[in-house]
């Protein structure tokens, strides 16, 4: 489905009207990067801690993503492994 | 069809008859607690058990139950005379176990109250120590 | 358009209020201004006393409002201005705000935020969990509609793109609801105090340092991380502290008063934690626990036979520890004076309740009391009765109450704003 | 595609997830599934929260469609959710007794945690056991009382005046009894009120003047009630007059009684200088703004000590009279004691005051101020645990303090003020007669604390103030606003619908035996017709006990909604096999 | 035993400064926010309990009022607002007072009209002094000198001085007594716990211990322990210079740039500084540390500040030789002025510069005592 007319319009001066800040951008590009980071880094189970040493984000924003990636199907926890669930892309 | 029997559908089974009133919400009162006990127990919800004749009892040990606990209102029963009247009941259907040489201990009748936590699961207890004696 | 009541709110206490009062035949509006009904209490795990789960008592109440004929329930709408009229009737000017979505379209499938690119902080997981730039609010949520948040919003179209109904509204803008009213019930209900308030307990800055509504989302069958894991690095906690009085009862806040439900949201989601995490250890460092209503005393007593520490202490300091666990300090109090560093590795601050709403801001002359909530002038025995003639409270918006005592008070509520009605028909 | 006949029952079974409440215990897939085999079975679901507006739009349109005329949904307990889910077919136009509630979660997945397949095993059997019920279920209707627009209110203290105004305003005509010989309760006992400071006579006597202006209000002090019969809508009360009163709802503002200290507790009652608070409140009433003098002896210091008769622990404090002690927490007696304390500090600023606490319990809005207000009064608090008890000696107490460390403090007190906790009063007989659920504090039982808080489970009471639990006056007012709210609800139309299950007779059966007869105890509600000398149930005297239908030889009387047909098809679904 | 409560005493000690302090719940905040409090010195709340208890003893033996540098975080944060902090320097001044035999420090905290009229006249009384002895052109030769002899004002001056002396060892007999630090030295050789006090009294490690715990960081123009080093180094400083200068006039009949003159103007200078930022904290900014100053506080500060800047004024006058009449005046004025200072040191603030050192000692040896046990 593509978009009709109006609605292209109606993006096209909402754009206009709202602008998007570039910190916006600048971070939307930095959560697309660390989420493909992330499952890249977890085509095997893994946990938090270990994927944030591998990737080298801290283990909070890896954990905010992992649960953002789960919440929207793109990840699954396996199972728990000492005090830590493994995690893993779907 | 070849089925894998759970050693469950086997297990000898407890009917509970409660009471609106009170014995049904102690049975949520428990679960609300997060008491555990054995799944093997049936609870049946009823306005008041007076309302079983004797042969529904006979039926329910022949259908495959191996034990009854009738968990009355006891003396808070919302209806008068009710208690009595089940409690007379009740002595006729041990009677009739009896005759037909079923343990009457298979059947229970007892009172539980909205928040008898223990007195509820000590009763399951109870009788299924009974139904295990018995499927021994 | 004309009703009998306007009540402000659609939390526990105005769905209670709105549904007693359509219950009496009163035609209601019902103005919430967040996307959904439902108010704090949908977001909470479990309820104190009884422990039933606090979608189960309020999505039901949630659905009976909405299909009350009697009902009329605008969402994402806040009321700007209520006029008293001469007659004694108000008249209020309500503004929608804009969803970027055509409601009598949409079907609320989803599919717009299934290809939504942009994850932003979920407000309603306050923040713990994720959610989209176009997003349906939670789960239960009534109505299911999808909210577009422009100022994280790319732009990008996808969600137009996805749209099996062609919804999407880019231009949307807010728009004006007049209604007339011959009474108004205020339910506005509370926020958390800050969570920085205190910078000596960390609060916003240590990640393991959580809000008690976190702790309830922790712990709700949705919540956030699918069960209890602390934030820093998703570690299945240990060992968990709660922090009493970490938002009431003192004055160097400016909350001098008790909150009056920490205490007890507290044990329950001490309990719920020795649920989960059976062999977790689990302390409430607290002042004195308030244990005050009907069953709580015994439901304090159960969760101390659980083995809940309840430890009797004013924490003075949090700082971080190592590999993210959080030391508190506190003066030992039952034993010797002498201060000492409790090692924990998440920590619940009951923060306490403010009002969510200053009714000021609609300029009418509704006093609000020194502790900013509004002012009951005939508290002992009409404690819905505000300073504005037609106008009444209830609920956390006259001071903080647990739900309980809410529900009484909208019931109250309900009869005195009928009163009202009945006093100027007859 | 099912091919049952049209008429033939077509069941529609869902399972709740409860979010995981249920579904982290029991397989529901499995148990829809497992459903899905049975013949009349149409639609077997399992979904997240059947409970929220998704679940009920899903039950909704599968009705509407034509597929399902049964509904069965497995899930919490009814007591929550039989009522939704009725109100769910209704909206869907299906005569709402059609639907089975089935619990399988506090007695299922909360119970058997250990035990994953026990539990879904179990919730299979318990489903299919609901779905045997209702396909020998019939459409039942509502059964419609007379609504009699006239309520009872028992007790004229500050919660039954205000019950009663609330109602009057509505229209409803109230009589208001009272067993004592005067209105207004503890009212007449208090000082001044906290947190306003206002005098409680003057608040009363507003209240009298308004009751006594209205019309619609019937006061009778000096009155009890001393028998009841009817149901809702259509009660009957006799008066100790005599008298009788129509009334259909009754309000129960019977209010509480103080704990009167047991056994010695304290040396109360042996060492005159011992006290409680109520009597010190009473004191201060009467001695008006003169410095505290007992016993005739001018009094320099006072000890109060709090938590008597409430927060009880067995072993530690004497049982009250029926064995139990008060475990409960009496709410109200910590702000008033420290009310009462900086009156006395007000009026007599060199008083030494002593205050021995568990823990302060001023939680109400502007309570902590009176706390606080106490402290600057400087009133010097001590802390006790329910285990080492203030001792009294002479002119000391003595009070292991955990505020000093567990230290042994002696207290200088001239007075010691026993700050006595709330108990449900003497309405014992009352309560029995009217067939009310007590809660284990013995305070009367709400059907539940938050979906029905003013109601009891008993069709057509209510409760209003401290006959529920301890509460303080704007609590009170509250509560008596919140049961007038349900009674103008439910007086409002001319009839008050009610559950339809009562005895129910097949007269092409009855034999005319007349063995039921005797086996019911509410007159009028079976008698036998002398015309056709068979038995008939008068439905709205009929309480559904089913004591007659044991009795019934040809299975002539069954119970609307219970019969035994549908109990014995129950049994049968519960031991039936469940494959693995 | 148990212990007796005497409800008299927290009035009488709220007179001391403390007014907040029976708002206090006991909640333990003080001591747990309190960067310094530990096990075997507890405070402020153990103290706070032991004054509304009014258990006297302790609170006058206790060594904790003086290991408290009153960085205000207890008052900032205290639930009740119930000023902990201020508890402590009230319970600092109590201790200072009850040391006095005379008792008339207690009126000098508690009653501020009586300070400031005490203070006064002695101002009086020593300018007079001064005037008589040194024979300044203030006034006509015959105004003093012929009233008084000159020997029987040294003679009184002999005496007062002997009275001082006396009440000041009294003062400290009781303070030694009083504070039980002699069953902790039997035994034991103080030397360590006297290294570690003078390492700490140099440093003043501590009190810096105290503001690193400190949320809101704390700008070096407010610092107080910077302000307080400023104030004692430079006492140090003036005292070693006054000495120095005493000893090389006495021996060679003429001072030196360097070292006296040079280590008095570094001493004067910084203390001057101090204690301008002392007062200036007080006045302009104050916070919980210092938003409850008493008179009898402010009075230590404004001595010392006009000590100072007299001090620099005839260091001045004393350098480029210039002499006149006002410069007499403030000649006087000094000396007056320190002599007050020196007269009522054991019985105001001054007294910490022998309470401090000397609690903390006590507190030195307990805590090895206890390390040691």
């Amino acid at each position: 489905m593509s978009l009709s007319a109006e609605t292209k319009e109606k993006l096209k001066r909402a754009r206009e009207l709202r602008g998007v800040s570039p910190e916006l951008l600048a971070r939307q590009k930095e959560n697309i990067r660390i989420q493909k980071a992330i499952l890249e880094g977890a085509l095997e189970p893994i946990s938090v801690p270990d994927l944030a040493q591998n990737t080298g984000i801290s283990s909070e924003i890896v954990f905010w993503h992992v649960n953002a990636l789960r919440k929207y199907d793109k990840m699954v926890d396996v199972k728990k492994s000492g005090d830590y669930w493994l995690y893993k892309k779907k | 069809m070849s089925t894998v029997e759970s050693p469950d559908t086997n297990a000898p089974k407890i009917l509970i008859i409660t009471t609106i009133a009170s014995s049904y919400t102690g049975a949520n009162t428990v679960g609300q607690a997060r008491a555990q006990y054995a799944p093997n127990t049936y609870i049946m919800r009823v306005p008041d058990p007076v309302m079983f004749p004797e042969d529904f009892y006979l039926r329910c040990f022949e259908k495959g139950f191996s034990g009854i606990i009738i968990m009355s209102s006891g003396s808070d029963c919302p209806y008068e005379g009710a208690y009595g009247r089940l409690s007379a009941r009740v002595g006729r259907v041990y009677l009739t176990m009896r005759e037909k040489g079923i343990p009457t201990n298979r059947l229970k009748l007892t009172t539980v109250c909205t928040v008898c936590k223990h007195a509820f699961l000590k009763e399951i207890d109870d009788m299924q120590k009974v139904v295990r004696e018995q499927a021994a | 358009m004309k009703y009998d009541t306007l009540v402000i709110g659609a939390g526990i206490a105005g769905l209670q209020a709105a549904l007693d009062l359509a219950e009496q035949g009163r035609q209601v509006v019902l103005v919430e201004k967040n996307p959904s009904i439902g108010g704090r209490m949908i977001s909470l795990s479990k309820v104190y006393p009884t422990l039933d789960c606090a979608s189960c008592i309020t999505t039901p109440r949630m659905a009976s409002v909405a299909h009350h004929p009697n009902i009329t329930t605008l969402t994402y709408t806040e009321v700007k201005q209520v006029i008293a009229q001469p007659d004694g009737t108000y008249h209020a000017h309500i503004s929608k705000k804009p969803r970027f979505i055509e409601e009598d379209k949409c079907i609320g499938c989803k599919r717009c935020e299934e290809v939504c690119p942009v994850y932003i902080r979920d407000d309603f997981e306050h923040n713990l969990g994720a959610k989209k730039a176009i997003s349906i609010p939670f789960t239960n949520a009534i109505p299911q509609f999808p909210v577009l948040t422009p100022d994280q919003c790319t732009w990008c179209g996808a969600c137009a793109n996805a749209c099996p109904v062609d919804c999407i509204d880019y231009l949307q803008e807010p728009r004006d609801i007049f209604v007339e009213v011959g009474a108004v019930l205020v339910a506005t209900g509370f926020e958390l105090t800050p969570f920085n308030a205190k910078p000596q307990y960390g609060g916003g800055v240590l990640p393991n340092v959580i809000t008690s509504l976190q702790g309830e989302r922790l712990l709700a069958p949705h919540g956030p991380f699918g069960r209890v894991l602390r934030p820093s690095d998703g570690k299945v906690p240990d060992s968990i502290a709660f922090v009493q009085c970490a938002g009431s009862r003192d004055a160097s806040l400016g909350v001098p008063y008790c909150s009056r439900v920490c205490c007890m949201y507290a044990i329950k989601q001490a309990m719920l934690l020795s649920g989960s995490l059976p062999t977790a250890d689990i302390t409430i460092y607290y002042m004195d626990i308030r244990a005050f209503g009907k069953g709580y005393e015994a439901f304090y007593q159960n969760a101390k036979a659980m083995g809940i520490n309840f430890v009797k202490a004013k924490v003075g300091r949090i700082r971080a520890g190592e590999d993210g666990n959080v030391f508190l300090r506190i003066e030992r109090q039952e034993e010797s004076s002498q201060p000492e560093e409790m090692n924990h590795d998440l920590v619940i601050l009951s923060l306490g309740m403010k009002p969510q709403w200053n009714p000021k801001t609609l300029a009418w002359d509704m006093e609000t009391d020194l502790d900013g909530f509004v002012k009951s002038p005939d508290a002992p025995m009409d404690p819905a009765t505000t300073t504005c003639a037609g106008v009444y409270a209830c609920g956390t918006a006259t001071g903080p109450k647990d739900i309980v005592d809410t529900i009484i008070e909208a019931g109250n509520a309900a009869m005195v704003v009928g009163n009202h009605l009945a006093r100027g028909n007859a | 595609m099912s091919n049952l006949e049209p008429n033939e029952p077509h069941v529609g079974v869902y399972i709740c997830h409860c979010g995981g409440n249920i579904s982290d215990v029991i397989d529901v897939k499995r148990v829809a599934t497992e459903l899905g085999l049975h013949p009349n079975v149409v639609i077997s679901r399992e979904f997240p929260f059947m409970c929220s507006d998704a679940g009920q739009k899903l039950v909704i349109e599968d009705i509407r469609s034509g597929k399902i005329n049964r509904v069965v949904i497995a899930a919490c307990s009814p007591m929550l959710h039989e009522l939704t889910f009725r109100k769910t077919l209704q909206r869907a136009a299906l005569n709402p007794f059609l639907y089975e509630h089935v619990n399988i979660r506090e007695q299922a997945s909360w119970v058997h945690k250990g035990d994953h397949e026990g539990a879904t095993q179990k919730a299979i059997r318990l489903a299919r056991a609901g779905v045997e019920k209702i396909l020998l279920q019939d459409e039942l209707e509502e059964i419609q009382a007379k609504a009699t627009k006239h309520v009872l209110v028992i007790g004229g203290g500050p919660a039954g005046l205000k019950a009663a105004l609330n109602m009057a305003a509505r229209n409803l005509r109230v009589t208001l009894v009272e067993k004592s010989s005067r209105l207004g309760g503890h009212l007449h006992e208090l000082d001044t009120l906290y947190p306003s400071g206002e005098s409680a006579s003057a608040l009363l006597a507003k209240l009298l003047a308004q009751v006594n202006e209205s019309p619609l209000i019937t006061v009778v002090v000096g009155t009890t009630v001393t028998a009841w019969d009817g149901f809702v809508g259509n009660f009957t009360a006799t008066l100790s007059s005599g008298a009788t009163v129509n009334a259909g709802a009754v309000i129960m503002a019977t209010g509480y009684d103080h704990v009167i200290p047991a056994g010695g507790e304290y040396n109360y009652g042996g060492d005159p200088r011992v006290t409680t608070l109520p009597k010190l409140i009473e004191h201060l009433k009467t001695s008006a703004g003169k410095p505290l003098v007992w016993n005739g002896v001018p009094v320099k210091s006072v000890a109060f000590i709090h938590c008597v008769g409430s927060r009880q622990t067995e072993g530690v404090h004497a049982p009250q009279a029926d064995g139990k002690v008060n475990d409960y927490c009496s709410r109200v007696c910590c702000t008033a004691a420290l009310h009462s304390i900086n009156v006395l500090k007000a009026r007599q600023p060199d008083l030494d005051i002593y205050d021995l606490y568990r823990d302060i319990r001023t939680y109400g809005r502007g309570h902590e101020a009176i706390y606080e207000q106490a402290s600057k009064n400087g009133v010097l608090f001590f802390r006790f645990t329910e285990d080492a008890q203030p001792e009294i000696r002479e002119h000391t107490v003595v009070v292991k303090d955990i505020l000093t460390w567990g230290e042994e403090v002696e207290i200088p007190a001239d007075l010691v003020v026993l700050v006595t906790g709330i108990k449900q009063g003497a309405v014992g007989e009352l309560i029995d007669m009217m067939k009310l659920p007590v809660s284990s504090d013995r305070f009367l039982q709400e059907a539940h604390p938050k979906l029905r808080p003013v109601e009891v489970a008993n069709n057509g009471f209510f409760l209003a103030g401290n006959c529920q639990a301890p509460m303080d006056l704007v609590e009170s007012s509250a509560a008596a606003g919140a049961a007038a709210s349900k009674i103008a609800a439910l007086l409002s139309k001319d009839y008050i619908p009610l559950d339809p299950y009562v005895a129910r007779i097949d007269s092409e059966k009855c034999t005319g035996c007349e063995a039921c007869i005797p086996e019911c105890s509410y007159t009028g509600a079976l008698f036998m017709n002398e015309g056709t000398k068979k038995a008939e149930v008068n439905a709205a005297l009929c309480k559904g006990c089913g004591a007659c239908v044991a009795v019934c030889a040809p299975r002539a009387l069954d119970l609307a909604g219970w019969s035994i047909a549908q109990m014995e098809a129950m049994v049968d679904a519960m031991v039936t096999e469940v494959p693995a | 035993m148990a212990i007796q409560i005497n409800p008299k005493l927290l009035p009488d000690l709220m007179a001391y400064g403390a007014g907040d302090i029976s708002a206090c719940f006991n909640c333990g905040n003080c001591t747990a926010v309190c960067a310094l409090s530990e096990s075997g010195a507890s405070f402020p709340r153990r103290m706070i309990r032991m004054g509304q208890l009014g258990a006297k003893k302790e609170l006058l033996s206790a060594a904790e009022p003086w290991l408290c540098y009153a960085c205000g975080e207890c008052s900032q944060t205290c639930p009740r607002a119930a000023e902990p902090a201020e508890y402590m320097a009230s319970l600092r001044r109590f201790q200072i007072a009850h040391l006095d035999p005379t008792g008339m420090g207690r009126l000098w905290f508690k009653v501020p009209a009586f300070a400031l009229l005490v203070s006064l006249a002695l101002i009086g009384v020593f300018g007079a002094f001064m005037i008589s002895v040194k024979g300044s052109k203030v006034f006509p030769e015959w105004l003093f000198s012929n009233i008084v002899a000159y020997e029987a004002i040294h003679h009184v001056g002999m005496i007062v001085g002997a009275v001082l002396v006396v009440l000041l060892l009294m003062s400290f007999i009781t303070l030694v007594r009083r504070s039980g630090i002699l069953p902790l030295l039997k035994g034991r050789n103080p030397l360590g716990a006297l290294l570690w006090l003078g390492k700490e009294m140099v440093t003043m490690k501590r009190h810096g211990d105290c503001e690193a715990k400190s949320v809101k960081p704390i700008p070096k123009h407010k610092d107080p322990r910077l302000i307080h080093l400023g104030i004692m180094w430079g006492f140090i400083g003036l005292a070693i210079a006054t000495s120095l200068d005493f000893l090389f006039i006495y021996f060679l009949g003429f001072t030196v740039v360097w070292p006296a003159r040079i280590i008095g103007t570094i001493g004067g200078l910084a203390m001057l500084a101090g204690v301008s930022a002392a007062i200036w904290r007080r006045v302009a900014d104050p916070e919980a540390g210092t938003r409850h100053t008493r008179f009898a506080d402010g009075w230590v500060l404004f001595f010392l500040w006009v000590l100072a800047v007299t001090g620099f004024w005839l260091e001045v006058v004393v350098t480029i030789r210039v002499q006149n009449i006002v410069h007499d005046w403030v000649l006087i004025l000094h000396a007056a002025m320190a002599m007050e200072l020196v007269l009522l040191f054991g019985m105001t603030k001054m007294a910490h510069v022998i309470y401090r050192p000397f609690m903390l000692l006590k507190y030195r040896l307990e805590q090895t005592a206890v390390g040691n046990g």
